[in-house]
């Protein structure tokens, strides 16, 4: 009341709100002259942070998939992981009206909402990977269903723990993220009735050093643990260490997200049990090859599960390593 | 602040004035960002593509704003001969106390005033610490950087907190970051105008913001004028606490969305673009205008740098080599001026 | 004549559009004392500075012993051409010892360890050339100006150079201490080396130098054996006029109402200190360095905290605890630290004179920059500062024209009582008689003025009533009849009892 | 004039003199800070269970000894009236560096060696541009803090660089942080206590040292003494980013694995960890061990709230009390040292 002036991106005042359902898509007329006149396709993948270590196999799918199509396809986004940038940078590449596709992969769940409207009522196509955007204007999602992928981690570890009863800690590199978030609802539903005590889920933060020592501390008060959790790549490597320095090996049972080179090391020295892939350099790979075929052929986009592959010992060697 | 060379200034400080017409505007302590902003915007027209276009410009304005709101108070705490380092955490404070308060149903007017009090407290803290025990603000602020991240972490219980668009009045407090005046003008880009022009008659017309020069330059000869210069001083930490939290009040209007790390390192960002601006870190002499050049120059970097597709790393090296090379520059015509 | 130890010609050196430097030609020679005088401002310590390497002319070039410099940089002239220097703003590290301080540079010992005890030794030994009792391990922050300007003459005498440029040495130093530096300055001049002394006190140059050079406005314009001129001829050449040692042209009202008295007032650095002072009266205020003078006037400033005694105006008791209640009372302070506590460094001359008068010039809250510089321009004018505009940084003006500027900001507060703290202290004598000038007005138009001063001749010729201070106390007061140099000094060293008012 | 022999101040100069022995050890500038420390130690033996034992005091000092390390070369460059903010960004490149040549299968003291190299190159380069362009090293650091980081990132092009136990000479390298002498004490302890060995002979006992002195009390008077203070800056800050490049070679050996973003924020531990050491932000004093002292403090409040279970939030809200507390404690009781 009273601001009638101000009005909200697109025109509705829900702003953020379930823009999704704001309209019809409607391909950029540019867009599709530049398609017609076989001109090189340019396409943005959006990464949350692209100094993780979990960028770079994505960036291998997205090079992969450029060279082959013979496309303009790049990672971009905010080193450090800032959101107020990342969205920065999105909205100066919508305005600047060259690029032909965009994937997004946020930390948050909302806070891309705007400005993936902003794209789609450019007439830009947009798609969501690695991490989704549900409610948003997003065409589809790349990736892994991430709370099903918590709860198959849980389940596993379930197992690994066997009757024994006490705390598992649970780690992320980032407990604010809305991927995070997912997988932790989907490892809690796990765990349900297995009598296993949830300690966390304790934010590490992406600094090496820092993560590791916050694991250590974390662990000097929680002398009864009989299992650790992660809930991604990042914080997983420092808890294995953790667990490798203390002596823990073979004492306290460690499973988590995918296949860094380290994890595939401490998967081997029986540092750590279990990791689950999401492939991610499919998933760079997927998104840009389904933009640049539904711009090219038109072929409908839609939503593609990464899976999820649980990777022991036995069985590491026949995965991709990725890093 | 270090490099504090109490004989090292001598000249620095006698430019503090206000030459008129032309002159003025050639000699500003400005003149030499402005330079470097105009040679920026040279070179974004040249080489970035859609760099020139009214849609881009509202965009950058946009982009800039929290940054600039916040480079305002940190302004009148250098100019002061102090130094905020901890206005990322009390940006994150800020949102996190307003999102909360939203979440818990209050009415969002109450929540984000009570976002940016929250602020203000912060600040106070900063400043009393500061002019009661004696202590460099630099170490006050480090220590206190991440007291108040630890607030904003615990608070938010290391959670995010998203702003469900079901809950009542999200939907008005939204258009406080996403809004447009008429459809066009950011409202972020209006509330930083506001605001700079608001530091401006503060710093310019009114007697505390005389007050500000004399206390920066030699707080003894300040308080031997009768000047209560604790005073001046705390108040400055104080409007600085309170535009961060309100430029993360308007973060987390923009985002919907904040957790404890939001701002993390944004006092580094808003410090360069205050001396950047041509606010002398040993206090006693800055601009609003100059801060607001160095604001902009900040912005459009990112926007070509962005337009030109460089990439995020690259991005990290030009941002750090531009700085020094901005703040080079002006030294360096400044002391050509002089001589 | 044999050869010049110092060789300048045709000196140039600008600041901006400021020329302090004009084509200055000068000579220096072996086992003389050649001094150098002027107005402030005049150049003297451009002149200096080049000399010692601290910064390079724009033209003209310097020639030490036959030998041209060819980089200006301190390391270059001390080392090579062995010229140094005592600067005329003090300029140690506070932090550290008297011994690391005076053989700073050249820490005696092997390869790249100093030794300590060598260190302290050699300091002790020169330490002594000076007469001067001082532990060398004492911190140099812990000593008073005074000692700190001889640590600093110390340590250009550690370097045993040709040439010594001594630049206001005796600013700070109490006579005592300033006839040993004499003996000293004596002694290096039978020893062959060159001295180059700037001063601004005619008897004392008189008394020293062989030969008298003259800046003014950045030009040599006269140049004499000291033989061959006298002291009114060098002022004449200084200030370009003939200035008359004039005579307060009023003196007090014995009989005038008594606008501030203390009783009893105590402080840190002072006791039970009791005196009054009247309406259009100047009170002297003599003593040792350290006798407490600067922090009584502090005191009653409301600068510091008073511990006791009471403070009365007209009349009524008074408790400042702040500068500003103190001004708001009538009381205007003049400080002896120009550059810390004076002037507001990085302000124009117009911010410095109006900062007491911004609520005049505002409107609804909001300053009127226009009438803040009207009105300094005015007060600029009446007391004479000279400088380009108001808007020019009050860095950029000499010390006695920063100090005009400072008396007439306090000025603007129409005082009742006006506490001044050394205030002629390195200002030329044509200024100096300027605010003689002005004390005599201010007095006769009914202002008490309290001023403290180190330098006796000053306070003689201006002050109604002198009162002496030692150790922190009120050793004596002397009416201006009575008093004369030496009594001051017996009561302030203690030899003689003054008895109380 | 008159001239009375008379010598005129007696209790200042006689109070001058430097006390001995004991006093000597309570009048010491680190005094403030060493009590805090012995409080803290305190605490801990009081409260944190474990914490008296020879393997936790060992493995504190392994926690500390990057940081520690760091801290020595800081201390030149505050010392020197400087900061360096660039010591996380140096950190990470030296330990990249170092990372991929290990990789490429170079000799791992060549390589190591390389890593060292380049931080004193980083070093060198923010030296020479604060002293040569005459800008404030806050300025040159906080704009080199982002182009070595950026260079970290580039280098190792976002990925983790990790090192295989398969390549050879890993197996040595990673001794020299996961090493223990006779089995008990770590290496990493050994290399801070030479690391501060050597940086207390040269500040304490060269001309070097006592020219860093003299150039951070007065750059004034160390330029009319004719010492070089721009070489003796310069060397600081090559010490400064040697050691952090150093400290980097440790950590990746610790970890056997570096990414772009290792050591972001370090500084301002390091940084927090001198200054609370005693060493003055305006530069000219500060030593060697009231760095150790400084050093020690944090790692042993880090200690206590970890054996105490302190959750990592209340754990940065309560290190950035008590770095306040440290310094504000240090202040108050040197101000009454004083009067
Ligand atoms: N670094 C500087 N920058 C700008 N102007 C300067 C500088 N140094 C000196 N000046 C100007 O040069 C002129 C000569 O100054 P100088 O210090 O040599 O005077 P002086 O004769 O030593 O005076 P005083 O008796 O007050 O010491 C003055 O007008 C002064 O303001
Ligand atoms: N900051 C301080 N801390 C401790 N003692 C001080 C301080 N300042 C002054 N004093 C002491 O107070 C006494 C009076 O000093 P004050 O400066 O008033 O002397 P003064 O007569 O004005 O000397 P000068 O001629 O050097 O200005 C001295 O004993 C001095 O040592
Ligand atoms: O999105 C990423 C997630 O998929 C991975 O498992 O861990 C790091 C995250 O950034
Ligand atoms: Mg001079
Ligand atoms: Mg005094």
């Amino acid at each position: 009341a009273g601001c009638g002036a101000i009005e909200a991106p697109g025109g509705t005042a829900a702003a953020g709100g379930d823009a999704a359902s704001g309209g019809e898509f409607k391909l950029a007329s540019r867009i599709s002259d530049d398609v017609k006149q076989n001109k090189k396709l340019v396409i943005r993948l959006s990464y949350h942070d692209p100094s993780l270590a979990f960028a770079s196999p994505i960036r291998q799918g997205v090079e992969k998939a450029a060279a082959e199509l013979g496309v303009d396809a790049k990672i971009v986004g905010p080193t450090g992981g800032d959101a107020n940038q990342q969205v920065s940078e999105l909205q100066t590449l919508i305005n600047q009206g060259q690029v032909h596709g965009l994937a997004v992969s946020s930390a948050s769940s909302d806070a891309l909402k705007p400005v993936i409207a902003q794209a789609a009522a450019a007439g830009i196509p947009i798609i969501s990977f690695n991490t989704d955007n549900p409610g948003s204007a997003q065409m589809a999602f790349v990736g892994q269903d991430l709370e099903k992928s918590g709860e198959s981690e849980a389940a596993e570890l379930v197992k690994l723990v066997g009757d024994k009863k006490g705390k598992v800690v649970v780690f992320s590199v980032d407990t604010g993220a809305g991927w995070s978030h997912d997988r932790f609802t989907g490892f809690k539903r796990g765990l349900e009735g297995s009598g296993l005590e949830i300690v966390g889920p304790v934010n590490t933060g992406n600094e090496p050093s820092k993560a590791y020592n916050t694991v250590e501390s974390t662990m000097a008060a929680q002398k009864d643990a009989v299992a650790v959790a992660s809930l991604d790549c990042c914080s997983f490597t420092a808890a294995a260490k953790w667990i490798k320095d203390s002596g823990n090996t073979g004492k306290i049972h460690a499973v988590g997200f995918d296949v860094l080179p380290q994890t595939v090391e401490y998967l081997k020295g029986g540092v750590v049990d279990m990791t689950i892939s999401q492939n991610p350099v499919d998933q760079g790979y997927r998104s840009v090859k389904l933009l640049v075929d539904h711009l090219r052929d038109g072929t409908p986009i839609a939503d593609v599960d990464t899976g999820a592959v649980l990777v022991t010992e036995d069985n590491v060697d026949d995965v991709p390593v990725e890093g | 602040m270090t490099a504090l060379q109490s004989d090292a200034r001598p000249q620095a400080r006698a430019s503090a004035s206000r030459p008129s017409g032309w002159t003025r505007l050639l000699h500003a302590r400005e003149s030499g960002t402005l330079s470097a902003l105009v040679v920026l915007l040279l070179i974004g027209a040249a080489l970035a593509p859609g760099f020139l276009s009214t849609q881009n410009f509202l965009t950058v304005g946009q982009q800039i704003a929290q940054i600039g709101i916040m480079a305002v108070g940190v302004t009148f705490v250098i100019i002061n001969a102090e130094i905020d380092l901890s206005v990322g955490s009390i940006y994150a404070l800020g949102a996190i106390v307003t999102g909360l308060l939203i979440s818990d149903g209050l009415p969002w007017t109450v929540a984000a005033l009570a976002g940016v009090l929250s602020g203000a407290a912060a600040g106070f803290l900063n400043g009393a610490l500061t002019v009661g025990l004696g202590i460099p603000s630099f170490i006050v602020t480090l220590g206190s950087l991440s007291v108040f991240r630890g607030l904003a972490l615990l608070l938010s219980d290391g959670s995010p907190i998203s702003l469900s668009s079901g809950t009542p009045g999200v939907a008005e407090f939204t258009l406080l970051g996403q809004g447009r005046l008429f459809g066009v003008v950011p409202m972020q880009l209006i509330f930083l105008i506001l605001t700079v022009l608001l530091g401006w008659v503060i710093l310019s017309r009114t007697r505390y913001g005389f007050h500000t020069y004399a206390v920066g330059g030699s707080q003894e000869a300040a308080r031997l004028c009768g000047i209560d210069a604790g005073r001046v001083k705390i108040l400055a930490f104080v409007m600085s606490g309170t535009l961060a939290a309100f430029a993360g009040v308007l973060g987390l209007s923009f985002l919907s969305y904040v957790q404890g790390v939001t701002g993390t390192g944004m006092e580094l960002t808003v410090i360069s673009a205050v001396i950047i601006g041509g606010a002398a870190l040993f206090g006693g002499s800055g601009t609003m205008w100059g801060t607001l050049i160095g604001v902009a120059f900040i912005g459009v970097l990112q926007n070509v740098l962005n337009l030109r597709g460089i990439s995020s790393f690259w991005q990290t090296v030009a941002t750090g080599a531009v700085i020094i090379l901005a703040v080079a520059v002006d030294t360096l015509l400044r002391r050509r001026t002089r001589s | 004549m044999a050869e010049p130890a110092v060789l300048v010609e045709g000196a140039g050196k600008s600041f901006g559009a400021n020329r302090a430097l004009d084509d200055v030609t000068l000579h220096a020679y072996a086992g003389e004392l050649s001094a150098v005088m002027g107005e402030n401002g005049a150049g003297k310590s451009t002149l200096m500075k080049i000399l010692a390497g601290l910064q390079p002319p724009d033209q003209g070039r310097v020639v030490i012993h036959g030998e041209q410099v060819r980089r200006f940089e301190p390391a270059e002239l001390l080392t090579r051409h062995r010229v140094a220097l005592v600067p005329q703003e003090l300029a140690l590290c506070r932090e550290r010892t008297v011994a690391e301080n005076v053989l700073l540079g050249t820490e005696p010992g092997r390869g790249p360890f100093p030794s300590r005890a060598l260190l302290e030794r050699r300091t002790a030994e020169l330490l002594a050339e000076l007469d001067l009792d001082l532990d060398p391990r004492t911190p140099v922050g812990r000593l008073d100006l005074a000692t700190q300007q001889l640590v600093v003459i110390a340590r250009s005498l550690a370097r045993r150079c040709r040439v010594l440029i001594l630049d206001e040495p005796t600013a700070m130093l109490t006579p005592a201490e300033s006839e040993r530096l004499f003996t000293l300055l004596g002694r290096l001049r039978g020893s062959g080396v060159a001295l180059l002394y700037v001063s601004h006190r005619i008897p004392e140059v008189f008394a020293l130098a062989d030969r008298i050079h003259v800046l003014r406005d950045g030009r040599i314009t006269a140049s004499w054996r000291t033989t061959e001129t006298t002291p009114d001829e060098v002022v004449g050449a200084m200030v370009g006029r003939e200035l008359a040692e004039e005579e307060r042209g009023r003196w007090a009202d014995p009989a005038a109402p008594v606008l501030a008295r203390m009783d009893g007032l105590t402080g840190r650095g002072f006791a039970g200190v009791s005196a009054e002072v009247r309406r259009g009266e100047v009170l002297g205020v003599a003593g040792l360095p350290d006798s407490g003078r600067t922090e009584l006037l502090r005191g009653v400033f409301g600068a510091d905290p008073l511990t006791g005694g009471s403070l009365r105006i007209e009349g009524k008791a008074v408790t400042f605890r702040s500068p500003a209640e103190a001004i708001r009372a009538g009381v205007a302070y003049v400080p002896a630290e120009r550059r810390q506590q004076g002037i507001l460094p990085t302000m124009s001359v117009a911010d410095n004179i109006g900062v007491l008068q911004l609520g005049r010039a505002s409107r609804f809250g909001l300053l009127s920059r226009r009438r803040l510089a009207g009105d300094a321009a005015e007060r600029a004018r009446r007391l004479r500062v000279k400088h380009a505009s108001g808007v020019q940084g009050i860095g950029e003006l000499s010390g006695g024209n920063q100090q005009k500027a400072v008396i007439a900001r306090w000025l603007s507060i129409d005082p009742r009582l006006l506490l001044l703290d050394e205030p002629t202290r390195g200002i030329d004598v044509g200024a100096k008689a300027e605010i003689y000038d002005l004390l005599g007005g201010l007095a006769a138009d009914g202002v008490a003025i309290v001023m403290s001063s180190s330098d006796l001749p000053e306070l003689l010729r201006v002050c109604d009533r002198i009162a002496v201070m030692r150790e922190g106390r009120l050793a004596g007061v002397l009416s201006r009849e009575e008093a004369t140099e030496e009594k001051i000094m017996a009561i302030a060293t203690g030899v003689a009892g003054g008895e109380d008012r």
